[in-house]
């Protein structure tokens, strides 16, 4: 196995530098089809605005959306997960060498039944 | 004075430098301020010099011995011991050297970034002090083969964490923060500390070599394995214990922060030292193996999904790195669980490979990942992302370091993290489909909970006018990309020389056994 | 019996730690808890190096030979001098925690979580 | 605190300091040494701030000085263990030497002799300066906190 050599793993094969080969082939494909494209667009026109009914595009400062809102979707779908897992998390030192010492026990119950042979 | 000289003494002088520094960086910064960052880096940089000797002399000459006061240095056993290991003994085998190295090349991006960004902070030589005395306590965990010096290093290594969690005091919740480590790191070495009194009382040993092949395994013995595990697992950061993680690393200055994330490394090494060479030889290992698998999946998957909710960027990474320790004890895991059967030499060694490949991927590209928040925030003077915003505009150099260890994180090639997460995805597929799955998807999620960061810190419209950061801290940071880009594009590197040197080593206690108690020859 | 106090002082005064570090909510008294704790591993420790009669290990004007485990005695000094660190350590944490928070109760000291 | 409180003190200190260096000078022959001896050093210090006003006992006992034996110590102790790097680390290159502490002991049952065990005392003296001066500044600044400084840490 030499340095550069390809990376084999129990089921496959994994070599990077032949991927980044492969990588650089396509992005200088694409350049390609890029560069054959309609070439009259001009930069700050009205093509650039996005169309709302109508009303003129609003500031971006306000089309930002702030980290509290991303993915706001996936934990209200999964509130009853997250409440739980909030109730858990309760920030008081004494839970905290609790959870450690409930784990230590529940270990050494697990050990005796399970790990005597 | 020759090379053989280094190369013999190398696992004690690995130990004296940071710590002869760590003692000199007081009285040095009495003088001069400038004298002291340069003792500081030359300290640092002649460590990891050192860290790659002993990869050089582990890897020429097998496990190496070395035993404190002797004469000559590597009697482990004098001929009038009775066949008795004596003395504080070093056993520095791959594992031990390889966890080694990423320790000393983390603190050396974490020391030389801490220059600029703890540049007006007040009390800087005790800093550098206690950096130096963490160091000292990690690389001591690792290459020690005496568990009482294993407790002994736990506990410098926690005491100076948890004084530098609490540097930057932050209206008092740092502190809070640096309190609960304190506490919870206190009595889980107290626990680990009443474990090495059992086996004491039973073997009238504190060698591990020695232990492992006295080991009975009666009932005492199942305690102490319980204690050992339980508590490094706790220190390692595994849900659900890891109610410190958020808040230690949270809290910390951005360079310990990087700096935590192998000091839970060297209590993961404590975790398969423990289960391997000491009880590997007569424990059930597929209890064994199952536990940790257990706290691999939960870490892995309950690590991912708070992180996606966080609005503080330092505990959203934090939460990524109990996340990322699952898969380190996923893989070891499978390895344990499979050991001494024909299903090991399938695929258990690969797992095990992955898993341990795993450990210097995440200490570089988490390492990295938390030296750009640390940078973020020195320029933004806040750690929450929802008033973050536009940071791309001026920062471009952090921005691409950021994105470098964004992707490498999440495992997109030809970055690190897709090496070893393959690794662990196929040989864990072939254990348990499911475990396998449930990995991917915790990829996929920490795909997106870095998407959220990228867009909500670095995208966006303009809102501060910041600069890049000082030099220092670019340098610390390009530190860890280099070895990020040089184990993404060549990674049979790390795999001849580190990796899988490193899980032979830990599959085969029998071999570290007979290098202790064979006299040192 | 008698041989066997030791270890029993010792479960008594870790289960009362144990108690003072789970249920107590003032901050100072769960370091106490953790000093108990730490009593009772130190306790542990040197009675598993006594030996029936045994006097301590130091050659000077030594009455006889028989002479306890010194080892487990330099793992407590170790194992002492770790914890007046840490108690010393833990101990400023809480004066500075009072200082900016004005309070030491556990339940409130915890402007970190989730 | 009260007159005779402050004499008392000012009159045991002294012997405070004496005892505990006594200690940590024999740390190789009785029980003891430097961490003992300097923790008695260091309750003598705490005699004194407990026994007066916390602006006399600045003047009396610096904190700067007090850190500077800290790392002195810590040095002088780490240096002890290098000096045997010849051999090996912590090599006690002194003991049966002729040299300083380097008189060769009896087997068995003995008086005790002080100019014995090589590097083991000078270490036990590195680790005592270095308690003294550690367990020193951990009294002061927390005294501090009752004493003369903001007064709200109760």
């Amino acid at each position: 196995m030499s340095w550069w050599n390809t990376f084999t793993t129990p089921s496959g094969f994994w070599n990077p530098l032949v991927w980044v080969l492969i990588f650089l082939i396509l992005v200088l494909l694409s350049y390609l089809i890029w560069k054959r494209g309609e070439s009259s667009y001009k930069k700050g026109g009205m093509q650039t605005d996005p169309f709302l009914s109508g009303y003129g595009p609003e500031s971006k400062e306000a089309l930002h959306v702030r980290a509290g809102n991303i993915y706001w979707g996936f934990a209200s779908a999964l509130k009853n997960y997250y409440s739980l897992l909030r109730k858990i998390h309760t920030g008081i030192v004494n839970d905290y060498v609790g959870w450690y010492i409930g784990i230590l026990a529940m270990m050494l119950f697990i050990y005796f039944l399970w790990g005597g042979f | 004075m020759s090379w053989d000289y280094f190369l013999n003494h190398s696992p004690a002088l690995i130990i004296v430098i940071p710590l002869l520094a760590a003692f000199a960086t007081p009285l040095i910064g009495r003088f001069s301020r400038k004298a002291m960052y340069i003792w500081i880096t030359a300290s640092l940089a002649l460590t990891e010099i050192f860290s790659i000797i002993l990869l050089y002399g582990v890897h020429t000459g097998g496990t190496m011995v070395y035993v404190m006061g002797a004469n000559p240095y590597n009697l482990s056993v004098p001929p009038d011991s009775g066949g008795i290991p004596v003395r504080i003994i070093l056993t520095v085998d791959s594992f031990g050297a390889f966890m080694a190295f990423t320790a000393s090349t983390v603190a050396l991006a974490g020391g030389i970034y801490s220059i600029a960004c703890e540049h007006s902070q007040t009390g800087q030589e005790k800093y550098y002090a206690l950096l130096l005395l963490m160091l000292v306590g990690m690389l001591g965990m690792v290459l020690t083969g005496d568990l009482f010096n294993f407790f002994v290093f736990l506990e410098i290594n926690s005491l100076a964490s948890a004084a530098l969690v609490s540097y930057r005091i932050d209206k008092g919740v740092a502190v809070e923060a640096a309190f609960k480590y304190a506490i919870i790191s206190s009595i889980g070495a107290l626990a680990f500390l009443f474990g090495v009194g059992i086996l004491y009382g039973e073997y009238d040993a504190l060698n591990m070599a020695m232990i492992a092949q006295r080991m009975k395994f009666t009932d005492l013995d199942k305690i102490v394995m319980a204690l050992f595990t339980v508590t490094l697992a706790m220190k390692a950061g595994a849900i659900p214990m890891h109610y410190w993680v958020p808040d230690g690393y949270g809290k910390a200055p951005g360079g310990i922060s990087a700096m935590l994330v192998t000091a839970s490394q060297a209590s993961l090494y404590g975790v398969f030292r423990v289960s391997f060479t000491v009880f590997g030889l007569s424990a059930n290992t597929l209890t064994l193996g199952w536990f940790l698998i257990i706290l691999g999946v939960l870490s892995m998957f309950v690590g991912v999904t708070m992180a996606l909710i966080q609005h503080d960027i330092k505990r959203l990474m934090a939460y990524h790195a109990i996340s990322q320790t699952g898969y380190m004890l996923l893989g070891v895991g499978v390895g344990l669980a499979t050991l001494g059967t024909a299903a090991f030499n399938q695929y258990g060694l690969a797992a095990m490979e992955g898993g341990i490949f795993h450990i210097i991927n995440h200490a570089m590209y988490k390492g990295l990942l938390f030296l750009t928040a640390g940078a973020v925030i020195y320029r933004v003077g806040t750690s929450d992302l929802n008033k973050m915003g536009g940071l791309a505009h001026g920062m471009k150099y952090t921005t691409i370091f950021f994105m470098i260890g964004a992707l490498s994180i999440a495992g997109i090639p030809p970055f690190n993290g897709f090496a070893s997460k393959l690794l662990i995805y196929e040989s864990v597929y072939q254990f348990n489909p499911l475990l396998s799955i449930i990995a991917m998807i915790v990829s996929i999620l920490t795909l997106a909970s870095f998407v959220k960061v990228f867009h909500s810190a670095f995208m966006g419209p303009k809102i501060y006018d910041v600069k890049e950061v000082p030099k220092s801290m670019l340098i610390g940071m390009c530190i860890l990309t280099f070895f990020i880009i040089l184990f993404g594009l060549f990674p049979n590197i790390a795999m001849t020389y580190l990796v899988g040197p490193a899980a032979k080593a830990l599959a085969n206690p029998l071999e570290y056994i007979a290098r202790v108690l064979g006299g040192g020859a | 019996m008698l041989l066997n106090l030791p270890f029993i002082t010792v479960v008594i005064i870790m289960a009362l730690g144990l108690y003072a570090m789970l249920f107590k909510r003032n901050l100072i008294k769960i370091v106490i808890g953790l000093s108990l704790i730490e009593s009772g591993v130190n306790l542990f420790l040197v009675s598993l190096g006594y030996r029936n009669g045994g006097i301590a290990p130091i050659y000077t004007n030594a009455p006889s030979t028989n002479m306890v485990l010194p080892t487990p005695q330099a793992l407590t000094l170790t194992s002492i001098v770790i914890g007046v660190a840490t108690t010393a350590m833990l101990l400023s944490f809480c004066m500075v925690i009072y200082r900016h928070y004005g309070t030491l109760d556990s339940r409130k000291v915890r402007r970190l979580r989730e | 605190m009260s007159k005779i409180v402050r004499t008392q003190a000012s009159f045991l200190y002294t012997f405070i300091l004496i005892f505990g260096f006594y200690i940590v000078a024999h740390g190789h022959l009785t029980p003891g040494g430097g961490f003992q001896g300097g923790a008695v050093i260091a309750t003598g210090i705490a005699l004194v701030v407990v026994a007066y006003k916390f602006d006399e006992i600045k003047r009396r006992i610096k904190k700067t000085s007090l850190t500077a034996a800290e790392g002195i110590g810590l040095l002088s102790f780490i240096i002890a263990g290098i000096s045997g790097i010849g051999v090996s680390f912590f090599y006690n290159w002194l003991a049966n030497s002729g040299l300083l502490f380097g008189e060769s002991v009896p087997y068995g049952i003995n008086p005790g002799y002080l100019n014995t065990a090589g590097t083991l005392p000078i270490m036990n003296l590195a680790v005592g300066i270095e308690v003294l001066g550690g367990l020193g500044v951990i009294v002061l600044y927390m005294l501090h906190f009752v004493k003369g400084g903001e007064g709200n840490a109760a």
